[in-house]
């Protein structure tokens, strides 16, 4: 198995458990770890593709990994702006819930 | 030679994933980051050794800025611990 | 060269364990210190697929500033112990999610195994117009960010400007103008300090020798900016340097800097080149580094800023 | 001359294979968080050294040997300094 | 691909607002709201004139930038389609933005506030992002395009920081990135398969292989995410409802149409050599089930912007019957008008609807319609303003409601799908009965207490607003045909 078919597995499977954990998990953080997850691996098939595209003379095509590089920043910036909405609504509330339940009750008041 | 230095890269990959259940078992978080803190080093062995076998260019910055963030998840999770250990007076460093 | 693909498979199912240890753990910090780990490999495997300058940008972003954000994070979650949080869902929606999740990834292998063969490449042309008068780069990586993709790579800046703001907005509103809080509270050690005080001058140094090289060879000015950005967190975790006050002219300006000068220049090329975003002939090659050199100065700045949060206690 | 440098890389990064296990063996079965810390700090930065080297004679040139050496400082120094801030937080931790 | 002669405009159009944003930020709050107020006529003039220009010509204006053509380099393209949302977007982000000045004012006393410099510049960065997703023709390019909306629209819901907009705006934001993460793995497969993103090389390239079939349904169910198309819409009515009104009325009228007009691409141009029978089928079937489901929950919202909110639910349902109408072999023109018809009709009288009921909540102190007995003697014009929105949410005659839904049903009669009347009339009937909800209590007897009197160039904002939706229904021939201007022949397997 040559690395980008490989890789192109990983990626698979990277997207497979970062979907599931994107769904299921109900704490936010976890959700945001689960989603950097999909994102390296969605990268990862950038990758192979790049690597596939390794035409005569050239390690690689370096179009798709120029978009990883700006994928990469993007994703960091959306986890920043998660984790700073989760931790202001931690302090506020004393809840990390995103159930819409726990947010329909006017009873917030009082939690912190 | 080549087929060495990739070897070296495997058992070392080996020996540090072995040390990763310390990532699973902790039991404390301490334990967990020391684990992350041999898979660094372990890593950037393997990177290298793996780099001269197979001469792909630039790995060596690769690992460079590798060695540079070795210690950074670390010191991120010192902050908190120190800041947890009761003495947040402001006061010093001093036990 | 047998051992190779033994390597590479163990380095796959690592990283496949890892992620998946990541999601099942049941300890929030046991799977941030997942994901931790599981940056540093996946930069090996960035490696193994002839990335470089991807395995620098994932080291540094994905793995390293990453990492402080989520450690930090978690750690800050954990202080509010009383935090509630929601209900795990029912079985059959954890049946449902995985078969979904199941089927993506079974058809995204299926898909990605069958991709064309021979594989479609703009890896001559690239390289070919990257060398040629409107460039002038040997790096083609670098000639696509800044130049064929110069309009992309311009705006991604202008997303991390939005996120900054968007990271302080979430503020109190008392609170705005101020500085945000230390990424420590307590004073650190004299260990500490003296490792930030040899790390971040040698960071300094390597991160820009790897801006520098990145016309020609593996690196550039992501790649630089985000290691001078971890630089910069690790003063500021020894209390060498603190967060500036967010209403700080000089931070403002380092921050638009970088896409302000792209688009300045990008429209200057009207006139120049006779198309925006395009480079005069002779000039191109400074021009490209003198943007990059203030993108450098926006990334170093943005990143650190993300991972800080929001402004905290009185601008006064 | 080659076969000799082949020698020495050899033997040097053979060594370095064993302290990555050792720190590894360390990790695992030392009994608290002080002492698993105490073997991870020294066998993994030794390891790496190494390791390291081992392949500065294979290096291209001088700048490249000297970013490997720079690789193992860095982690080195990281390494070193991650222990002691985890050695004293424990410590207080525990009183 | 060459460029038009005033190409260079698209880019302008995009990059006006750009310059915004990074003259804002580095001037600070009160500069912002000033900027964003001057950059209003500049933005209307450009979009005026790049409609001019593709009416004139009658074929899409495109522009190489760098002058590096696709491949390897980015286009941007303006066709009927683009103008004309360039257009909408250009009239309603300034209404939207002289709505909100008081609001959104800079307190005196201090250089800045958190608000206003963060509402300033979102809006600019609405309009950005709005601007690129109508004009790119790079698949990538509108990732960013995407990025840069996300991250422009989720500040706006929290911005007044209650913990349940918090949780409204976290809960938008991981369904937008989910949404984002998805169109981009359909975007490397895509490029994987064909080595490049160009709409138009991607349109004449494509085949139906499973691996476009991937590609396509992980994009759309990406683009769906954002465009909150049932079942996927759970996290519209709480962000759009607790944002501030005039956020809500972009978000609402222009947001949401940015990733439907993204799908219509994807589609219509990208993807003509896919049979469309099926996914247009699911499509139009999502789009038939949201029109009800979205209705009968609005049916049911105690306050008036979550239902209105839940209305908007119902409302982009409505629009994912192109998909069936637009690729059929006949009447596919008056399908495809009719989507664009019912997409601005809805983007102005769902803004008026939102910017009149925060009106509304500003002068009673609340939203709660069952505390309205009396109000519309006491604000006249917010509920003219509501009863007209509602008139073209129920498509009734004259407003451009009563068009799309006239255009549509002529198209399900040209093509024989008679299946779509039924949630185009079911969803109408529900539309009545909750614009009734608002307006029967309102009109009753009863006194309300008003807490302070609306300002009435607001209250005339909103009337202008519904009133470019009732206009539609007077749209002329030509009008039509300018829709049609670039767009493909779509449904290449059916035809």
């Amino acid at each position: 198995m040559t690395p980008p078919i490989l890789a192109g597995l990983v990626g698979a499977a990277l997207v497979g458990f970062g979907l599931y954990g994107l769904i299921c998990d109900p704490h936010p953080l976890r959700k945001l770890l689960a989603f950097n997850l999909v994102g390296s691996g969605v990268f990862l098939v950038f990758g192979i593709v790049a690597r596939r595209g390794a035409a005569a003379g050239f390690a690689f095509d370096p179009v798709p990994q120029a978009m990883v590089i700006t994928g990469i920043v993007v994703a960091f910036a959306a986890s920043a702006l998660a984790v700073a909405l989760i931790l202001r609504l931690a302090a506020a509330s004393g809840k990390v819930t995103l159930d819409p339940r726990a947010w329909t009750k006017r009873d917030d008041g009082g939690a912190r | 030679m080549d087929e060495f230095l990739l070897s070296a890269a495997g058992v070392i990959i080996a020996t540090v994933a072995v040390g990763l259940v310390r990532i699973l078992r902790g039991p404390d978080d301490v334990d967990r980051l020391m684990a992350v803190q041999l898979l660094g080093t372990g890593g950037i062995a393997a990177l290298l050794l793996t780099a001269y076998a197979t001469r792909v260019p630039g790995v060596d910055d690769v690992a460079l800025g590798l060695a540079l963030l070795a210690a950074f998840a670390t010191m991120a999770f010192l902050n908190h611990l120190d800041a947890g250990q009761g003495d947040a007076s402001q006061g010093g460093s001093e036990p | 060269m047998s051992v190779l693909p033994a390597l590479d498979v163990g380095l796959a199912l690592l990283v496949v364990g890892v992620a998946a240890w990541t999601i099942a753990a049941r300890n929030l910090f046991a799977s941030v210190v997942g994901y931790v780990a599981y940056g540093l490999l996946l930069a090996l495997v960035w490696v193994r697929l002839y990335a470089p300058d991807v395995a620098l940008t994932e080291a540094a972003v994905g793995g390293g500033v990453t990492g402080v954000l989520l450690v930090t994070a978690g750690k800050r979650l954990d202080a509010l112990a009383s935090a509630e949080v929601g209900v795990p869902p029912g079985r059959a929606l954890k049946i449902l999610a995985g078969a979904l999740a199941a089927l993506v990834a079974g058809a995204l292998a299926w898909v990605v195994l069958t991709l064309p063969s021979p594989a479609p490449s703009l890896a001559p042309a690239a390289a070919e117009a990257a060398a040629g008068p409107g460039a002038g780069l040997g790096n083609p990586i670098t000639a696509v960010l800044i130049s064929y993709r110069s309009f992309d790579t311009m705006l991604e800046k202008v997303v991390l400007i939005l996120a900054v703001l968007g990271v302080w907005s979430v503020g109190a509103d008392a609170a705005w103008g101020a500085a945000p809080a230390p990424l420590r509270k307590v004073r650190p050690d004299g260990a500490m300090i003296l490792l930030a005080q040899f790390l971040a001058p040698v960071g300094l140094l390597i991160g820009v020798h790897i801006f520098w090289v990145g016309a020609d060879a593996p690196g550039g000015a992501f790649q630089g900016g985000a290691l001078l950005a971890a630089m910069g967190m690790v003063a500021m975790m020894a209390r060498l340097a603190e967060p500036p006050r967010i209403d700080s002219r000089k931070l403002r300006l380092a921050l638009v800097a970088g896409p302000a000068v792209f688009l300045i220049v990008g429209v200057a090329g009207l006139a120049l080149a006779d198309n925006l975003f395009a480079y005069p002939q002779n000039f191109a090659k400074p021009l490209i580094l003198f943007i990059e050199a203030f993108m450098v100065l926006s990334i170093a700045v943005a990143l650190p800023m993300l991972v800080c949060g929001p402004p905290n206690g009185s601008p006064k | 001359m080659s076969a000799l440098i082949d020698l020495f890389s050899v033997a040097a990064i053979g060594a370095g294979l064993f302290f990555f296990f050792a720190g590894t063996v360390g990790l695992l079965r030392f009994p608290d968080s002080l002492t698993r810390l105490h073997a991870l700090s020294k066998a993994d930065n030794l390891g790496l050294g190494l390791v390291v080297l081992g392949l500065i004679p294979r290096a291209e040139n001088p700048l490249a040997a000297l970013k490997l050496l720079v690789v193992w400082a860095l982690v080195l120094l990281s390494g070193a300094s991650t222990a002691q801030l985890i050695g004293r937080a424990l410590r207080r931790g525990r009183k | 691909m060459t460029a038009s002669p005033g190409g260079a405009l698209l880019v302008f159009a995009v990059l006006t607002p750009v310059a915004g944003i990074l003259l804002s930020f580095a001037l600070g709050g009160r500069a912002a709201e000033r900027i964003t107020l001057a950059l209003a006529p500049i933005g209307l003039a450009l979009a005026g004139f790049i409609a001019f220009l593709v009416a004139r010509s009658g074929a899409p204006l495109v522009y190489v930038i760098g002058g590096l053509p696709p491949p390897l380099g980015i286009a941007l393209r303006a066709d009927g389609a683009s103008a004309t949302m360039m257009v909408a977007a250009a009239l309603i982000v300034p209404a939207a933005a002289f709505y909100a000045r008081a609001k959104f004012a800079t307190p005196d006393g201090v250089a800045e506030s958190r608000g206003a410099l963060t509402f300033w510049i979102m809006l600019q960065a609405i309009w950005a992002a709005l601007n690129l997703i109508f004009l790119g023709a790079d698949l990538f390019n509108l990732y960013v395009a995407l990025e840069l909306l996300t991250f422009a629209a989720v500040p706006l819901v929290c911005i007044d920081g209650r913990p349940e907009t918090l949780a409204a705006a976290l809960r938008y934001l991981l369904f937008a990135l989910f949404g984002s993460i998805s169109y981009l793995l359909g975007v490397a497969l895509l490029y994987g398969g064909y080595g490049t993103l160009d709409i138009v090389l991607l349109g004449e390239r494509i085949a139906a292989t499973p691996l476009v079939w991937t590609a396509a349904a992980l994009m759309t169910a990406g683009l769906l995410a954002k465009t909150a198309l049932f079942p996927l819409h759970i996290w519209l009515p709480p962000a759009h409802a607790n944002a501030p009104a005039a956020a809500s009325a972009v978000l609402s009228g222009l947001v949401v149409k940015g990733s439907f007009f993204l799908t219509l691409r994807l589609w219509f141009y990208v993807l003509p050599a896919l049979p469309m029978a099926a996914p247009a089928a699911i499509l139009g079937t999502l789009g038939g089930c949201a029109a009800l489901f979205g209705s009968i929950l609005a049916l049911r919202q105690p306050r008036l912007k979550l239902l209105v909110a839940y209305s908007t639910v119902a409302q982009i349902g409505y629009l994912f019957l192109v998909f069936p109408l637009a690729s059929a072999p006949a009447g596919g023109a008056l399908g495809w008008s009719g989507g664009f018809v019912q997409v601005l009709a809805h983007a102005f009288a769902k803004a008026a609807m939102f910017l009149s009921a925060g009106v509304l909540a500003e002068a009673l102190g609340h939203d709660r319609i069952a505390h309205f007995s009396g109000a519309a003697r006491a604000l006249p014009l917010t509920f003219l303003t509501l009863g007209l929105g509602g008139l073209s949410l129920m498509g009734l005659p004259p407003s451009g409601g009563f068009e799309a839904k006239w255009l549509m049903l002529r198209a399900c009669a040209a093509s024989g799908q008679w299946i779509w009347a039924v949630p185009i009339l079911g969803g109408g009937l529900l539309a009545g009965g909750y614009v009734y909800r608002i307006l029967a209590p309102a009109l009753a007897d009863g006194v309300v207490e008003v807490k302070a009197r609306p300002q009435l160039s607001r209250e005339l904002v909103a009337l202008g607003l519904v009133g470019v939706a009732l206009a539609l229904a007077f749209a002329p021939e030509g009008f039509f045909e300018f829709i049609q201007i670039g767009r493909p022949l779509a449904g290449g397997g059916a035809s």
